[in-house]
C-alpha cells in the first residue's frame, strides 16, 4: 500500500527555539490517527508542518499526488475563535470558502455548493446560523463552522487542531460519530489532535504521542497494553483512559 | 556644495526669501554684496525644510530681506533664531500702511498669534509703484548695514527706480490702448496690486491668494463662459505650476494658453541664466498684449 | 433657476462629465478595493502611498524624468515594501504604512535639498482634482479602471479567502502570496493615477469612507462590497452636482456626502433599525 | 575641520542647542506614548491629526482666532472622535483616524472656500521645523513634555493593563475610558505642539519609528518601551549633528537616523543575533 | 448568610438578539459552581454580565461590598488563546498584570509581586516560561498563563471560562485539584463554565445548567438523580458524566 505521506526526519524551530527532532513516521490513506502529547509537545507546530504552513528546519515530507497542492486536504487550526469581530462575513460564506480549493480560474460558486454548504451546516447542527455574522456566534458555534470549512468539500485528508474543544458534549458525540463515518464509509483519512485522551481512545484508530519527539506511533489499543500510558498519566489513567478496554477487560 | 564655502570676502552677506528683492538686490548692489536666494527655485514654502547651514548662513549674514509675514509666515521664526546682529528688511514696509482697511484691527501685541488679514495681497511686487517702494525699503536697510557704500545703494537705487517708473508707463500706455481688460486667469490670482494699478478686470477660479481653496465647478464654468465671450480666446496660468485648469478650460473652449509670471520664484534655468524681474515684467507685458489687443 | 435646471445646464460642460464618468469609476475601483484595505487594516494606504508619490516626483524631476511614468512602478515597489514589512517584520498594516511614509517624505525632502530646487512646485505636479482632468488622463483612468474591477471581479472569491484567512488559503493552495501583490499591484496603480487625477483628499476618503459605510449595516463580505460600491459612486455623483448647485469646492462635497452617508449608515445600526 | 569640531562649532549656536533639547523631550514623549498606539493600531494618527490641524487652522484664520488656541481643543476632540469611532462604530483604529482625517481635509478646505480663500498658506502657517523652535515654544514644549512624562510613568501599568487586554483591564475595577481618554489627550497635545514646533513628517517618524525599531528586538512590554526611548533620543541626537556636518535638513535626517536604526534592528531579528 | 452576588430576573440581548431572559439566582460565599448548557445557551454572556462587560437589558446584579468594584474577582476569557501574537508582552508581564486590581495611584510593582508571580507559574506548571513572549507559546500555554493571570491575585471570587478547553490531561487534572484547594481551605468562590461535565461532576459542588434560561440549578449530585441528565445528554449520560455516583449506587 503506497502511503498518503511520509515525514522523515523532520526538524522543526522557531528562530532559535527547537521545537522538535528527527520525526518520522508515515500515515496510510484510511488512518485515523489521533494526536496527542503534553502542551508545549510540538502538535501544532508537526501539523502545520504537514499542511505546509511551517517550513522544516531539516528532514522533509513527501506527499502521495492525490492531496499534494494541498486540494484535498480541510483544515481546522487550535485558534478556532475568531479574534476580528469585526469582519464581515456571514457563516455561509466562511463555510463556502471551503469549497474554493477544487476550482479553477475564477472560482465562482453555483447553485450545488450553496447546497453543500447547508448540507454540512446541518450535520454540525448550526444550519439555522448561515445568515449570522461570524464574529456574532458564540465559542462553540464559531468551532463548529470553522469544522464545517474544514469538512465541506469532502477532502482525503482532514486535519483538526484541536476541534471539538468548545463544542458541548451533545454535539462533540455527534460530531466524533461524523468523523468515524467519513473515515469508515468514504475512506477519509483523519489527523485529530486532542488532549481528550477517552475520545482518542474510544473513536480513533491509531495514536501518535507527541513529547518533542515521537513517544508512541500505533493502535491505541497496543499503548493500553504498554507501559507508556500509566507513565504518562498515571496508575488510573488504563481505567479512566482505556475506557473502551477497561470495561471489556473487567 | 554649501554657500558657506564661497571664498571669503569682505562683501555684505544678504539673505532673501524670494525672487523680486533677490533681483532688486543685485540690482541696487551689484557686486558690493553677495546675495543669496533662500529658497530653492520651485519649492513651494510647503516643502521647504531649510538644513542648519541655510540656518548658520542667515544668522552669519548682514541683512535678511523678506515680504511679509503673510507670503512667508516661517520667516519669523527665521528671524526669532537669529540672535542679535542681523538686519532684518520687511520689504513691504510702509505698503501695508498704505493699504491698510479702515476697520483693520490692532495688533493685540502677541505677534505669535497674528494671522493673515483677510483680502489682503501678499504679492505688492507685480505693481511698480510698490516695487519703487521696496527699493527704498532695501536701499534703506543696505544703506545701514554697509554705510561705506551707501551713497552706491542710493544713486544705483534711483536708477532701478527709474526703470520701474518706464515700466510703470508702459503699462499704462498698453492697456489705455486695450480692446479690454479682462484677465482671465487659470490660477491663483497673484496680480491683485497690478489690476488694481492699472484698473484691469481680473476672473480667476481661486478665491484666496494662497493655494488652499479647491476651485468650484461654478467658477469653472464662468471662467468658460469668459472665454467663449471673449474677443481673444486667451486663458493666462501661472508659472512654476502645472497649468491643469487653463488645459481644460483650453480643451473645452479652443483658448490659447499664456503664461503670466508672478515672479515669486523662478526655475533653476532662469535662475542660473541670470533672468530680471524687468524681464519677466516686460514678457508679462506682451503676454497681456496679445490677450488685450487684436493680433 | 432650479436646482434641476441646474443640474442640466452643469452637464452641458465638458469638465463636468469627465468629473462623472471618471469620478464613478475611480469610487468603484476604490470601493472594491478599498473592502480589502479597511479589513487588512490599510486603511491609510491612500495617505501613505500620497507621500511616497511625493518622494517619487521630486525624483522624476532630479533625473529629468516623467513624473508618473517613475511614480507609478515606485509606488508599487512601496506598497510592495509594506507587505512585506507587515509580513517579514510583523508589523500591522498600518504601522509598515507609517514607516514607509514617513521614510519617504524625508527622502522627498533631501532629494529637494540635494537638487537645491526643481523647476516646477512638486506637489502640483502630483495633485490632481476631480474638476480639472485632462483629454489623456480621462483615457487612461477609464482603462485601468476598467483592468482594475476586471480583475477584482475575476479573483473575487480567492481574495476574499485571503483577506480572512490567510493561512486557511494557503492550506488550501491558494498562490496568497500572488495574491496579496496583486492587491498591492491594483491598490498602488488606483492610488497613483487617482492621486493625480482627483487628488489624496478624495483617493483617501474613497478608500475608507464607502466601505465603512458598507460595514455599519452590511452582515456578509459579497454585501458589504456591494453596498460600499453602490454608496461610493452614488456620492461621487450627488457631490458632483451639489457643488455645482450650491457652489462649492467639487471633491470636499463629494467627501462631505460621504460623511453624512455614513452617519446615516452608522445611526441605522446604532438604532438598531436593521 | 574635523567632523568633531564641526559639531563643537553646531553646539555655539543657539537654535542647535534648542533643537537638541526640545527635539530629545518631543522624542522621549513619542517613543512612550507611540508604543502604546503602535500596539493599539493608531501608528497613522501623527498624520490624521495633522490633516486635522490643517482644518483648526483654517477655521482660526475664518473667525480670526490665535491658531495654537483653536488648535489643540479641537485636535483634543478629533482624537475622541477617533477613540469614539473605533468604539461605537466598531472600527479598527486606522479606519476611524482615516475617517476623521479626510473628513477633515474637506471641511478645512471648504471653510478656505467659504472664506473665499486666505491669503496665507495654511500649511505653512502650521508647520515647524526642528530648526527654528521660538523662544517661547521652547518653554511651552519643556514644560508640556515634563508633564506628559511624569503622566505616562505615573500611569504606566495601568496603560499597559488597557493596551494589552481592555475586557480584563475592566473586569480589575480599572476605569478604562478614563485610561483611554488619558492616552487620547496626550497623544493630542504631544502631536499638536509637535507638529507646530518640529514639524508633521518629524511627528509622524518619531511615533512609529523606534516603536517599531523597539519591537523587533525587545520580548517584553516595559523592554520595548525602554528602547524606543533610548533610540528616539539617540537618532535625534546623531540626527541634528548629521544633518549639521553634512548640510542636509535636519528634520529628514534625523528620519534617515530612525530608518537605519530600523534596518538595524530588523536585520538582528532576522539573522537571530538576538 | 449573606450571598456573594445575586441576579435578579436578568435579561441579555446583543442588539435586537435576546440571548437569555428571566434569570434569577444567587451564589453563596464559598460555593463552586460549574456552568454548563449547550454551545450558545449564554454561558459567557452571562459571565461577562456578572463581571460587568455587558450591560443588562433588564433586571440587575446585586454584589456585596468585598466583592463589588472588582477588587478582588479573577477572570479567565473563553477567547484565552492570544490572537495578536505580535503584541510585545513577557508571561511574566501578562500574569502580574493580575496584580494590579489591589494597587492604587501608580501601581508600581514590588519584590513581593514578582515572587507571587513566579508561585502561581511554579503551580500550573509554567515557571520556565517567565520570560517568554506570550504570542510565542502553544495553545495550552497561553490559557495556563491567562490562568495564572486570573488566580495571582488570590481573589475572592474565580470566575473562569471554559479554563481547561486546551489543557493537557496531566494538568487538567492537577489544575482541578488546586481549585479545590482553593476553594476548601481559602474559601474562594469558583464560577466555572465548562462543557466537561465528567469534571463538572466530580470537582464542583453545584450546577448551573443554561439554555438561554435557567434549566437546572442545585447540587451536582440532585442534577444526577433528577431526570434532566438523562433528557440532555441521552440514556449512557448517567454513566457516563454521574462518573462517581454511578460507581457510588453500583
Ligand atoms: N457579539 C455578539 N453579537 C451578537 N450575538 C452574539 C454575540 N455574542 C454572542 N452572541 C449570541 O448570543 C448567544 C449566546 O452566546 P454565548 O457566547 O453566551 O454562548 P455560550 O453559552 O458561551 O456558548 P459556547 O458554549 O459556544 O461558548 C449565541 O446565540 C450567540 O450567537
Ligand atoms: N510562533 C512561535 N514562536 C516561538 N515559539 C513558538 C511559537 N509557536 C510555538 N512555539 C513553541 O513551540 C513549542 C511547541 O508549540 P506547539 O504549539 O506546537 O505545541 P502544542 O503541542 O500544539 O501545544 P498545545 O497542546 O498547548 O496546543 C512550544 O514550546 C511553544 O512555546
Ligand atoms: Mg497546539
Ligand atoms: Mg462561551
Ligand atoms: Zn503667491
Amino acid at each position: 500500500m503506497t502511503h498518503l505521506f511520509v515525514v522523515d526526519n523532520l526538524a522543526l524551530n522557531y528562530g532559535r527555539h527547537e521545537v522538535m527532532s528527527s520525526i518520522t513516521f508515515a500515515v496510510e490513506p484510511g488512518d485515523y490517527i489521533g494526536v496527542a502529547g503534553p502542551n508545549g509537545s510540538g502538535k501544532t507546530s508537526l501539523i502545520k508542518a504537514i499542511l505546509g504552513l511551517l517550513p522544516p528546519a531539516a528532514g522533509n515530507i513527501t506527499y502521495d499526488p492525490s492531496i499534494a497542492g494541498s486540494r484535498s486536504v480541510g483544515y481546522l487550526p487550535q485558534k478556532a475563535i475568531q479574534s476580528d469581530t469585526l469582519f464581515p462575513a456571514k457563516v455561509k460564506e466562511v463555510v463556502a470558502m471551503g469549497l474554493l480549493a477544487h476550482k479553477r480560474g475564477a472560482r465562482f460558486f453555483n447553485a450545488s455548493d450553496y447546497e453543500k454548504v447547508e448540507a454540512v451546516l446541518s450535520k454540525l447542527g448550526v444550519a439555522e446560523l448561515a445568515d449570522k455574522k461570524i464574529g456574532s456566534l458564540s465559542g462553540g458555534q464559531q468551532q463548529r463552522v470553522l469544522l464545517a470549512r474544514a469538512m465541506v468539500s469532502s477532502p482525503r485528508l482532514l486535519v483538526l487542531d484541536e476541534p471539538t474543544s468548545a463544542l458541548d458534549p451533545k454535539i462533540r458525540e455527534e460530531f466524533y460519530e461524523l468523523l468515524g463515518q467519513l473515515n469508515e464509509q468514504d475512506g477519509v483519512t483523519i489527523l485529530l489532535v486532542s488532549h481528550d485522551m477517552a475520545s482518542i481512545g474510544k473513536y480513533t484508530k491509531k495514536l501518535l504521542y507527541l513529547d518533542r519527539q515521537i513517544v508512541f506511533y500505533g493502535s491505541y489499543d497496543e499503548f493500553c497494553v504498554s507501559g507508556e500510558m500509566g507513565a504518562y498519566f498515571g496508575p488510573l489513567s488504563q481505567h479512566q483512559f482505556c475506557w473502551r478496554h477497561s470495561h471489556d477487560v473487567h | 556644495a554649501s554657500r558657506s564655502q564661497v571664498v571669503v570676502t569682505k562683501n555684505l552677506k544678504v539673505v532673501t526669501t524670494l525672487f523680486p528683492q533677490y533681483d532688486f538686490v543685485r540690482q541696487i548692489a551689484g557686486d558690493k554684496v553677495d546675495v543669496s536666494l533662500l529658497l530653492p527655485p520651485g519649492v513651494e514654502s510647503h516643502a521647504y525644510e531649510p538644513s542648519p547651514r541655510d540656518i548658520v548662513d542667515v544668522q552669519k549674514a548682514a541683512v535678511f530681506i523678506y515680504t511679509g509675514k503673510n507670503m512667508e509666515p516661517w520667516a519669523e521664526k527665521i528671524i526669532q533664531a537669529s540672535q542679535g546682529k542681523l538686519l532684518i528688511i520687511d520689504s513691504s514696509k510702509g505698503i501695508e500702511l498704505m493699504d491698510e482697511d479702515d476697520d483693520h484691527e490692532e495688533p493685540d501685541g502677541d505677534d505669535e498669534n497674528e494671522h493673515g488679514h483677510d483680502g489682503e495681497d501678499p504679492h505688492i511686487w507685480l505693481n511698480p509703484i510698490y516695487a519703487q517702494k521696496m527699493v527704498d525699503n532695501i536701499v534703506a536697510g543696505l544703506a545701514q548695514a554697509d554705510a561705506k557704500n551707501a551713497e552706491l545703494y542710493r544713486s544705483n537705487g534711483d536708477v532701478y527706480k527709474q526703470k520701474l517708473q518706464v515700466l510703470d508707463d508702459k503699462f499704462l500706455e498698453t492697456f489705455a490702448q486695450a480692446k479690454t481688460k479682462q484677465i482671465i486667469y487659470a490660477g491663483h490670482f497673484a496680480f491683485g496690486h497690478f489690476a488694481t494699478r492699472y484698473g484691469l478686470e481680473h476672473i480667476s477660479p481661486y478665491t484666496g491668494f494662497a493655494p488652499d481653496a479647491e476651485p468650484t465647478p461654478q467658477r469653472i464654468a464662468e471662467l468658460i463662459e469668459n472665454v467663449r465671450d471673449s474677443i481673444r480666446k486667451v486663458i493666462y496660468y501661472e508659472e512654476l505650476v502645472d497649468p491643469k485648469v487653463a488645459k481644460v478650460i483650453a480643451e473645452q473652449t479652443g483658448a490659447k494658453m499664456l503664461l503670466l509670471h508672478a515672479a515669486h520664484n523662478v526655475s533653476k534655468e532662469d535662475l542660473s541664466s541670470g533672468i530680471t524681474y524687468l524681464e519677466i515684467m516686460e514678457g508679462n507685458l506682451q503676454k497681456l498684449q496679445e490677450g488685450f489687443s487684436g493680433k | 433657476m432650479t436646482y434641476i435646471e441646474l443640474a442640466f445646464e452643469a452637464l452641458q460642460y465638458d469638465f463636468i462629465r469627465r468629473a462623472l464618468l471618471v469620478g464613478s469609476l475611480i469610487a468603484l475601483c476604490c470601493a472594491f478595493l478599498g473592502t480589502f484595505l479597511v479589513l487588512r487594516k490599510l486603511s491609510m494606504i491612500g495617505d501613505g502611498l500620497a507621500h511616497v508619490s511625493f518622494a517619487t516626483v521630486a525624483l522624476a524631476l532630479l533625473l529629468s524624468a516623467s513624473p508618473l511614468l517613475v511614480s507609478i512602478p515606485l509606488v508599487i515597489l512601496a506598497s510592495f515594501a509594506i507587505l512585506g514589512l507587515s509580513e517579514k517584520a510583523e508589523l500591522h498594516g498600518d504601522a509598515a504604512i507609517g514607516l514607509v511614509s514617513s521614510f519617504s517624505i524625508a527622502v522627498g525632502v533631501l532629494i529637494a535639498s540635494i537638487a537645491k530646487g526643481f523647476n516646477v512646485d512638486l506637489m502640483s505636479y502630483l495633485f490632481g482634482s476631480i474638476l480639472v482632468i485632462s483629454q489623456s488622463d480621462v483615457i487612461i483612468s477609464v482603462a485601468l479602471s476598467v483592468v482594475v474591477l476586471v480583475i477584482v471581479v475575476f479573483f473575487f472569491n480567492s481574495l476574499f479567502a485571503v483577506t480572512y484567512d490567510e493561512e486557511f488559503a494557503r492550506v488550501m493552495g491558494f498562490n496568497t502570496r500572488f495574491l496579496n501583490y496583486l492587491i498591492a499591484v491594483l491598490t498602488s496603480i488606483t492610488i497613483a493615477l487617482g492621486i493625480r487625477v482627483v487628488g489624496t483628499m478624495l483617493i483617501s476618503s474613497l478608500i475608507v469612507f464607502p466601505t465603512v459605510t458598507a460595514l455599519q449595516v452590511a452582515k456578509g463580505f459579497k454585501m458589504t462590497i456591494v453596498i460600499s460600491a453602490f454608496v461610493s459612486v452614488a456620492c461621487v455623483i450627488i457631490g458632483v452636482f451639489t457643488s455645482y448647485i450650491l457652489n462649492l469646492p467639487t471633491g470636499a462635497t463629494i467627501v462631505l456626502a460621504n460623511a453624512v452617508t455614513f452617519a446615516l449608515s452608522f445611526s441605522i445600526r446604532r438604532l438598531r433599525i436593521v
